[in-house]
Formats: structure tokens, sequence, C-alpha cells
């Protein structure tokens, strides 16, 4: 058995070195595949907070990542067309400035699930897997149905959005940015996880009633945790946008929503590094599988269904064996 | 997601071919699984036999599998040209995914050939010199019905599409063209499978004729229903709805159903019947509207790269523009922004034997070209 | 006489036929140890739930320090002071003891929106959690998952998240059950010394341990009080004869 | 808009209604009685719906589909109990969930594989075919009709089962005690694949009833899916009678959301854009529906806190 925390160096380490080995031996696509592992990592990084931490099971976080996506779709847009977002009652214009877009990307989505929250937090158990993925089908079908930003057919960006002193457009670059991203969220993650917030969410995800009992308001603490959750899952989207240079309703699917669970649970609920082992799994099968047979989902589906049913634990948790404590 | 079919044999000079610096490396995106992946593969088909019996050992194809995701063909088509290099690209299947892929291509110098589908952006103010239109703008079945309903003294019409821009695009090209009343137009949720709302209304409408335009599942569903509900309006569609993969599912519910569409199995001009006989033969099924389309991209392919070096890509594009292939369409050819210029038939639903199929009426539109021309500054 | 602490007035809760709780009052003043005792169904767990906030009564009210709180949940009563443990165990069984105990701390504190520093280094919390932990003899376990505890272990740290409350009046609900002799024993003298501190509303099967502690004794009898007095009263009761010990002899 | 046109739409509704019934009463049954949440409960739908087409085809009987729809449906959800659900009775939620995610992966691209990417043609039988005039001259589909008159029978019968037959009152004690079911003698490994079997033959049913007038083809069970969970939700999880008023109340909704949200706008907008807005509302309609139903009463209309 590996300490855990070496097992997570370990994994940020082989993430960064793909990427690399890629690049001094020119094979652009795999960096392309090595920063969608690591914007889907975050993603699921993000729901984990609220399903790992918080044992919020929500099937509707696709709805942050397409925000999150629109957010920057609509924003770059404007920008590329050179028409203002409004007139009035004052002037909003597009921009195609990374920071920009992240933060409102992350503000935009923070509100939305903040909202749903509020909602969707007053039920609990299947209820709330359900409720949640109707929020997530309402968005769907809105975006589709909603002609200004191109609806089903999406919105393409010609030209990746600028961050100040990188060229993004080139794929190592790019990577760079999304992997710092990554490992600022993956710290803060881990901070939160030891914060007292952390310590009062884990508590209300084992036994509510102890939380209430020491005067603690759970519905607060999963509303923030959610509200977390989904910032964190929109600036996935956000730059899963730049990455593909394009956004489309598809980004809302409530298919999206299962994978991000597919992630976590590959990699192993709760674990922090969980999302990011399981989204590397997860395109790494797609390629490989892929490659065997035109019906490589049926294998995929009998992967999931045997991690699901013989290895809880996830990857993580075959490595590193039960989880234990922070503190 | 690989399926690589390797067409180039062994060794270029055992087999004659004019020495040339490299072949041509198609890269196809089309939808291989999941929903709707019938046409990807008449597309796939029909292209791979086109590159088969034009006897090129040079044309080497790529075909990836989308899965209808607009995320997975993006990520296909950064895969195919920064790893595999490809110089033309083909395959795509739906106006969206059409939407996300194509213009990035075309920016970064690739040719994309479009088997399939044309989004009104791609024709008009987006139009590119590296993109060709080989099927035909989105509008074009539904302008040649909109004029062949005002022809045949139709006066009033009902319309229905689901609500999306390929749905919306589809209706304002029948409107376009059709110069008599709109009683009622009716946008349906993408993916709806029961229409007994909307049929209700079309029952209660004082129009003559129902034209609409639900591809896929959306289209059979609605003609099934339609068929068994007593109404009694004439019933008229684009050909995405009545294609052969589909009327199969639909059944005796669509006989005497009228569509246009550039292409007929029956189609009477030279090389059809030949394309219809060769691609049974290969692979055991009627050929599709898709496949004829596939077959037609494969044909240019072809003939530009017996024409020009794809490595000289000005002399490559001027090859593709000259469109000189015998199209199972009959006469083909660019306009001035690369989409067809092309004859719009009229399509009824017949059953030969026990095969529900289509057959070619008349002509609703000659020489058809697109609305968007005119806004490509190229 | 000094304002009760807590105080039931009229309580009355019925599930369709079923009288849970009828009419009911009883109070916690400074200082004493108010048993509540009863068969098992009288509705002591109903009465409890009423009182911590789990459930609303039909009628009547509950008043705590002087303030109405019938319509209070239970987070509102534990921010306002009363210190409650569960007859089962209730507990975060995942994280440690010391965590636990942590929790109560950051319920007394309050301040559980801060996301950045590590909660496990704050000294305020540690010395509140520790110094609970001290005085139910479990700083041993601090680092022990909560799930590896034993029974009776489990207890104390109960008493011990309550106690980091510093609330002002507990509630506490069969403590001794499930404990040995011995820990029975070590926590009865405990609770001796704890009233002091804050009054104790103690619903407990063990009558020596009622006998032992309390300064009052109710008897709860298909949901409605027989009886409330000192332990000799109680004893001397002729109803609670009839009604309750006898029974409760024969069932044993 | 006539009157006459109304009720039509009010019938399209209650039709609808009942075919959502048909797949969500074998959804909250599971539920009810096994806490367990399948969502491949589509896929069974679309498992009943393919055997159907594939029977009927192969001997010209729409009976005969419809009885290998109910016998395939059944079979499919027998050994997916057995050898998938009956390991998860005891996990939470989120396996359940990723567990029948990944069935319905499995089912998908395994129909997709046996009967190809092609729609299956399934048609309406002759003998119910056409329509026929209602009183006040309201002409209606013979086969929308009998969904009608086929859905609230099998209401009925579901009642009538639930309440009224041994297999109910195990149902029904499973659903309250799965131990005092297991102390009562009753063998609760073979109740659980029953009512799983039962729950899976009623979504074959709804499917090959569906699969006659709309297309049969792979994934055609996920959209169902999704509304037969709104429909649970508003219901209430786990009771058959919340199932029936939540798929009314949907299919209600939907259907006059659809018909006569574009007229109202209609009247405060230009034509045009008024049924692109009303439609665009109309297709979220119903998730409205739910998260107002959620506000007040958290689980569901019937509902047990």
């Amino acid at each position: 058995m590996i300490r855990e925390r070496y097992l997570n160096l370990a994994i940020m380490l082989a993430l960064l070195a793909v990427p690399l080995w890629a690049w001094v031996s020119d094979e652009p696509f795999t960096i392309t595949l090595a920063t969608r592992v690591a914007i889907l990592a975050l993603a699921g990084v993000g729901l984990n907070l609220a399903l790992g931490l918080g044992g919020l099971v929500s099937l509707g976080h696709a709805a942050f990542f397409g925000l999150g996506g629109y957010a920057m779709g609509i924003l770059a847009h404007h920008a590329q067309t050179y028409t203002p977002l409004m007139e009035s009652p004052f002037l909003i214009e597009g921009t195609k400035s990374m920071p920009v877009i992240w933060l409102v990307a992350v503000l935009v989505s923070a509100l939305a699930a903040f909202a749903i929250g509020l909602l969707s937090l007053r039920t609990t158990g299947v209820y709330f897997i359900m409720i949640t993925l109707a929020f997530g089908q309402m968005f769907y079908y809105f975006t589709i149905s909603w002609p200004a930003y191109g609806g089903e057919d999406g919105l393409s960006i010609y030209v990746r959005n600028g961050f100040p002193g990188l060229n993004t457009l080139d794929p190592i670059q790019f990577f760079g940015l999304v992997y710092g991203v990554l490992a600022l969220v993956l710290v803060f993650s881990a901070t939160l996880a030891r914060s007292r917030f952390g310590l009062a969410l884990a508590a209300a995800r084992q036994n509510e009633e102890r939380v209430r009992t020491v005067g603690l308001d759970a519905f607060r603490l999963r509303l923030m945790a959610f509200t977390i959750s989904g910032a964190i899952t929109g600036l996935a989207g956000a730059l899963m946008a730049d990455l593909n240079r394009f956004v489309s309703p598809t980004m809302f699917s409530w298919h999206m929503s299962g994978e991000f669970i597919v992630f976590i649970i590959l990699g192993g609920v709760g674990r922090l590094f969980g999302p990011v082992v399981g989204a590397g799994l997860f395109i790494i099968l797609e390629h490989i599988l892929g490659g065997l047979s035109e019906f490589w989902m049926i294998y995929l589906g009998a992967l999931l269904l045997a991690v699901v049913l013989f290895a809880r634990g996830g990857l993580i948790g075959a490595f590193s064996g039960p989880e234990v404590g922070h503190d | 997601m690989k399926f690589r079919t390797l067409l180039a044999a062994a060794s270029v000079a055992a087999l004659g071919v004019a020495a040339q610096a490299e072949g041509v490396k198609v890269g196809m995106i089309t939808t291989l699984s999941g929903g709707g992946a019938g046409l990807g593969i008449d597309v796939r088909d029909g292209f791979l036999l086109a590159v088969k019996q034009s006897g090129r050992d040079d044309i080497e194809v790529v075909v990836e599998d989308d899965q209808r995701k607009p995320e997975i063909a993006v990520q296909l088509a950064d895969k195919l040209i920064q790893s595999e290099k490809v110089d033309v690209m083909t395959g795509i299947i739906w106006s969206n995914l059409a939407m996300a892929v194509v213009p990035a291509a075309t920016a970064q110098g690739k040719f994309y050939l479009s088997p399939n589908a044309g989004p009104s952006a791609l024709a008009g103010r987006g139009c590119h010199e590296n993109y060709f239109n080989v099927s035909w703008q989105n509008d074009a079945f539904n302008e040649a019905a909109g004029a062949w309903t005002s022809e045949n003294g139709i006066g009033k019409v009902f319309l229905m599409a689901p609500n999306y821009p390929a749905g919306k695009d589809m209706i304002a090209g029948f409107k376009r063209f059709f110069k008599g009343e709109v009683t009622e137009e009716v946008y349906t949720k993408l993916g709806q499978q029961d229409y007994a709302a909307e049929i209700a209304q079309m029952r209660a409408s004082d129009a003559d004729l129902v034209y609409y335009f639900l591809p896929g599942g959306m289209g059979i569903s609605f003609m099934k229903q339609y068929a068994g509900s007593g109404a009694d309006k004439a019933v008229m569609g684009p050909a995405f709805s009545f294609d052969q993969g589909i009327l199969g599912a639909i059944g005796e519910a669509a006989l005497g159903v009228k569509n246009t569409a550039h292409w007929s199995k029956d189609l009477d001009v030279p090389g059809n019947a030949e394309f219809v006989a060769s691609f049974q033969a290969e692979y055991g099924r009627l050929p599709s509207l898709y496949a004829a389309q596939g077959f037609d991209t494969g044909l240019l392919v072809a003939s530009a790269a017996s024409k020009a070096d794809v490595g000289d890509a000005d002399a490559f594009r001027a090859a593709l523009k000259e469109a000189d292939f015998q199209s199972v369409r009959g006469a083909f050819k660019f306009g001035a922004n690369n989409h067809p210029i092309q004859n719009i038939y009229m399509r009824e639903v017949v059953k030969e034997g026990d095969i529900v199929t289509n057959r070619v009426i008349g002509t609703a539109a000659t020489d058809h070209t697109d609305a968007y021309v005119g806004d490509c500054k190229m | 006489m000094t304002d009760p602490i807590l105080d039931v007035r009229g309580v009355s809760k019925s599930f369709g036929a079923l009288q849970a709780s009828d009419n009911v009052s009883l109070n916690l003043r400074a200082g004493e140890i108010h048993a509540l005792i009863g068969p098992n169904g009288a509705g002591k767990s109903t009465l409890i739930k009423q009182i911590a906030g789990n459930m609303r009564p039909d009628s009547g009210s509950i008043w705590f320090n002087g303030e109405d709180v019938t319509t209070l949940d239970t987070v509102a009563r534990a921010r306002r002071g009363l210190g409650r443990t569960f007859q089962i165990s209730s507990l975060a069984m995942e994280h440690t003891v010391l965590q636990n105990v942590m929790l109560g701390a950051l319920g007394h504190d309050g301040g559980v929106m801060r996301f950045f520093r590590p909660v496990m280094k704050d000294h305020a919390l540690l010395n509140r959690a520790m110094a609970a932990l001290e005085r139910v003899g479990l700083v041993d376990q601090a680092r022990k998952r909560t799930a590896d505890l034993s029974h009776g272990q489990r207890r104390q740290l109960e008493v011990a998240v309550a106690l980091t409350l510093s609330p002002k009046a507990f509630v506490m609900d069969e403590p001794m059950a499930g404990l040995g002799a011995e820990g029975s024993r070590a926590l009865t003298g405990f609770l001796d010394t704890l009233r002091g501190e804050a009054p104790i509303l103690l619903v407990e099967h063990d009558m020596d341990v009622v006998f032992a502690l309390a300064d009052r004794i109710s008897v709860l009898v298909y949901g409605a009080l027989i009886a409330t007095g000192t332990a000799d009263e109680i004893r001397a009761n002729p109803e609670v004869r009839i009604a309750y010990l006898g029974e409760e002899e024969d069932g044993a | 808009m006539s009157i006459l046109l109304l009720i039509e739409q009010v019938l399209n509704g209650l039709q609808f209604g009942l075919m959502l019934f048909l797949m969500a009463a074998g959804l909250t049954l599971i539920f009810g009685v096994m806490g367990i949440i399948n969502l491949a409960h589509g896929s069974l739908y679309m498992v009943g719906a393919f055997a159907a087409a594939g029977v009927a085809g192969a001997t010209g009987s729409f009976a005969l589909g419809l009885v290998a729809a109910l016998a395939a449906a059944a079979m499919a959800g027998a050994i997916v109990e057995i050898t998938v659900i009956r390991r998860l009775y005891t996990r939470d939620h989120l396996d359940q969930v990723l567990a029948t995610f990944a069935l319905i992966l499995i089912f998908s691209e395994g129909t997709r594989w046996l009967f190809g990417s092609f729609p299956l043609f399934l048609d309406v039988p002759a003998a119910l075919s056409g329509a026929v005039t209602l009183p006040g001259g309201i002409e209606y589909p013979l086969y929308r009709l009998a969904i009608i008159v086929i859905g609230l029978a099998v209401a009925a019968g579901l009642f009538w089962l639930i309440a009224r037959t041994r297999i109910g009152i195990r149902i029904r004690a499973g659903e309250s005690d799965r131990e005092m079911i297991a102390a009562l003698g009753v063998d609760i490994s073979r109740l659980y694949t029953l009512v799983f079997a039962l729950g899976a033959a009623l979504a074959g049913f709804s499917g090959a009833l569906v699969g006659a007038i709309q297309s049969v083809q792979v994934g055609m069970g996920e959209p169902v899916l999704i509304l037969a969970f709104v429909v649970i939700v508003i219901g209430g999880i786990g009771s058959i009678r919340g199932a029936f008023v939540g798929a009314i109340l949907v299919g209600l909704t939907d259907t006059l959301g659809r018909f006569l949200l574009p007229v109202l706008f209609g009247f405060v907008m230009d034509p045009s854009a008024a049924t692109s807005v009303g439609s665009a509302l109309a297709s979220m309609l119903i998730y409205i529906l739910m998260a107002a139903v959620l506000l007040f009463r958290p689980t569901g209309l019937y509902g047990r806190a």
C-alpha cells in the first residue's frame, strides 16, 4: 500500500509528464487529450466537493459546466462580432480575456448553483438526485430552443481566448494554464476539506442530526458546498469551451452529469485526486476501447459496473487502502 | 474511436500510378454509434465505395466516430489535424457538428467537403474557399418544395419543424419560394416523439397541405401517428424523413407522401444504376440519399487527386472546384460559394414489391442554387 | 424561586389514535437533575424530541431561558444553549473522536463559514475540545476513529460533545444505556458534579441511578405525567407504585 | 381555437399521461419495495419495443409482439435483478445511479449491436388503425383510444394487485419492513425478483404499445425515463397513486402547454416570435411544474416524509 499523499504526487507528475513528453516528440494531439483530462478532472473535483465531502449526489452538475461554457461562448462571441452584450442601462462589451471570462463563469455558475441549491436541498436522497437532474434538463432544453446564441448549433469561437503573458493557441502553454488552475483548485479543495467548514460539512454528510444538535445549520453548509462546487464546475466549463473553441447545449446533457460522477467513482469517492484519476482513466479507455470496437461503450459499461459492484474504493482505494480521516 | 481504413496499397510503383509527391490523406468524422448512426454509416460506406472504385491507391482514409456529440467532433478534428495530419476532411452529418468543426478546420488550411448538412452560416457570410458542400444547403430541398407547391396551385400550408436552427432554416427556405398562405407554423421540441397535439391542430386547420421537417426518429413517429389519426391532408417534406433507412421503419404509412431530394435510386442519369447495383452488391442493402452523397464526395476527392497534388493547395482547390466527376445526381457544379448548383426532384413514396421506397415524379427546381451566395465574399 | 431554565407547558402530541404526550407540564431549574422515568412506550422519547426541537407539539408550549422556543428548530435551540445527548449514539462515525468534539466546539464558536485555516490547528477550538475529552476521560482515544470506539466510549463522547457547547441545560436520553456497572458508576459520579454547571433533564431506566442522582423525578405513563416530586415522594406515591414500579418489577 | 380542439387535446394529454403511468408505475414500485433507483428502466422500455418489433415483423401478429415484449422485458428485468440489482440493496443511491447508468450503456449499445443502427418497423394492428368519431364529432385515433383504455385497465389492475392479493400484501409488507417480511418466512429475494420483473414488464409493455406509433430505435427509452422520473418525483416516490396522479398531471401539462403557450404568447408578440418563445417555454414546463411541487411538498404529492 502506498501513502495516498505520494500517490497523489505521482498522479500530478504523470499528468504533467505525458504532455511534456508529447511536446518534445511533437504529438500535439496527446497534449490536447491531457488538457481534456485536466479540465474534466477539474469539473469532477468541483462535483466531488458536493458529492464526496457533502454527500450530495447531484445528477445536474452539467448545468454549471454548460453555464461556464456559455459564459465563455457568449462573451467571446460578442467580442468576435464586435457587438455589445447589452447597451442599456449600461454598456457591457464582450471580451476575449480569459481571466475576465473565468470570473464571469464562476459567478454565473455560483449564482445558479445557489438558486438550484436553495430549491433542491430542501429534498434529500432520490428526490435530490432527481430534482438536480430535472434542473439540468431545464437548462438543456432552454439552450436548445433559445435562438439568440445558436440554439442547438451552439457557438463557434474561431480563436482561443487570451491570457496575459501566454500564447494560449500553443497547446502546451494552454495545457500549462489549465494544469495550473487544476493544481490551485486541488489545493483549495484540500484546504477546504481541512477547514472549519470542511469538518462541519463532512459531519453533516455522516450524521445530520449530530450537526444540528451542536447548533450548526446543515442546510446552509450544504448550500454553500453546492455553490462552491457549482462554481468550480462552471470554471471547468469555461476552460472546456476554450479547449474546443466551441459551446453547445450538449454540455448541459444529463450524460455529462453522469460522466462526472463516473470520474469520481472510477477514482474513488471522497478522494481528493479521485476525479483526476477517473478522468484520466476515462479518456484512456475511450481511446483504447474505441480503437478495439465500434461498440466500446458496452465494455465501458461493464467496467463501470465491475468497479461499482466490486471495487468501491475506486482506483486510488486499490492502491492506497482505505481512506484515513483528515487531521 | 479509431476505425482506420487503409486503402493505400503496398507499392505505388507496382501499380504504375503517376508519381506524385504524396497521396491524399482524408480524415472522416462521422456518426457511427448512438442515435443517428445509420446516416454516418451510409456516408462512410458510399465514400469508401467511390474511393475503391476509383482504383486510386494514393487516397488514405481515416474514419472516426463522433457519437453525434459536437465536443467529440471538435476533439477528433484536433486529432486528425494535429496527429494524423490529414489534408482533406469530410463526413460530418449534422449541422451543429459542422458548425463546431468546419470553421476551425478551414482556418487551419484544411479542405472540408460536406457530404451532408449545409448550415446557412457557412454558405453566406461564413463561406470559405476551402469549404466545399457536396450535398445541399439546408434550405435547398425546402425552397424547391415551396416553389413546387405554389406551381401546383396549393394555397394554404401548415408548417412544422423542431425548435432548433436547422428546423427554422428549413421552414424559412420553404417560405422563401412559397407564394400562398401559411395558416399555422408550429415548432416542436427537438427529439419529441408524440405528436398527438400537433396532429389535432392539423386536423382542425384549414390548410391544404402539411409541410414538415422532422429528421430521424421524430419523422418516423410523426408519420406513423399521422397515418393513424384519420387526418386526410396531403403531407410533404424534404427527403430526410423519407429516406430508405427510415421508410423501412414507417412502412406503408408513408405511401403517397411527396418529398424533395437531389437524388433517388431510380433517377435516370448516367452512373446511378451502376452505383445502386454496386452498393447493393458490396453492402447488401439499398443505398440511401446519404450513401449517394458519400459516394459523390468520394468521387470528388478522387477526381481532384488525379488533377493536382494536394501539397499545392491552390491547384488542389481549383481541381475541386471543377467538380469533374460523374455525379449520381446528374449535372453537378459548384457555385461561387462552393455550394452545389443542381436539380431538385420531387419524389413520391411508393411500394415496389415488398419494399417501400421512393420514385421520382418530376423536377421541382432546375439548376437550383442557394439563397446565400450573394452574402459570400470569397 | 428562580425562573426555570426549561419549562414545558401543557404539551400534547398525538399520532392518530395514540396520545404520545398528554398535556405534559414539567420544568428544569438551575442546579438540579430532574429525572424523567416511565415504562417503555410511555412517550419519553416523543417528549424529548419536542423539547429538543425535532418535533412540534400539537398544543402547548416550550420555554427555554425565558423565551418561547416552541416554533424554533433543533439548530436554533442548540444555539440558545440546549445540550442534548441521544439514546442511541449519534456521532459522525467516520470522524475521529477529536473531530467530533471539535465539531461541538465549532458549534459553540459559531463561525463555520471559514474555508482556509485548518480547523485541527485552531487552538481556541482545540483547547475547548480537549478539555471536554479530558472531563469524560477520552483524551487517550482522541485520534481513534469514532466507529472503532466501544459502546461505552461512544456514550462518553456524546456527553463530551454536549460539554463543548457549554450549554445552559442538558437533555440526556438514557446516557447509561448499555454501559457496564463500572461505566455507569463513573458517569453517575460525573453527572453529579455537572449539575452545578447546568441543570440536567435526565431520561433514565436504571432506578438506582435515578434515585442516586435526581433532585426531582417525573413519572410519565401513557403520555401523561402522573407524578412529580423528590425521590422519597415518588417512592411513596401509591399511584406510581401501581402504574409503574409494580409493572417494572413484573416485567423485569 | 375551438372547444372541440381543446377537448381533443385534453384526451391527448390523458393518453400521454397514461402511457407515462405504465413507465412510472414500474419505477415507483421498484423504488417503493426495494429502495432501488433504476436508471435502466428506460432500457427495459426499449427492450420491449424491440422485442415487439422483432416478433411482430417475423410473425405479422401485433398481439404476439406484445406478448414477446412482456416476456422479453420481464426476463431482462429478472436477469438484471439477479446479476446486478441484488447486490445494490444495501448500497447508497450513488452506487445505484452508477450501476444502472452502466446498464444503460450496455443495453443501448448491445441493442445496436444486435439490431443495427436503423429504426425498426412496428405498426398499429389493422383492427385498431384509423380513427373513430366520438360524441360531439371529435375524430380520434382508435389506437390512442385503446391506449387510454389499456392504461386505465392496467392502473386498476395494479391497484387491485397491491390492495387485494397475497402478492400485494407481501409487496406492501416489504415496503414497510424488509426484516419483518423475511421473519414471516417469505422468500424475500424471490419476491424482489418478481417485483423487479413486474416493473420491467410494465416498461416493456408500454415500450411496445408506444413503439407502434413512435420510432423504435436505440436510445428511445431515455427521454421517457426522465419524464417518468419527473412523474414519480411529483407524485411521491414509492406511491402508485402518486405515480398515477403525477403521470396525468405531466401528460396534461406537457400536451396543453405545447398547444396553448404559443397561442397565449401570440396575444402579446408577433406570431413567429410567439411560437418560438412559447415552444421554448413549453419544453421546460414540466420541469417547472416539478420544481413548484417540490417547493411546497419536498416529498411529492403522495410521498411519505
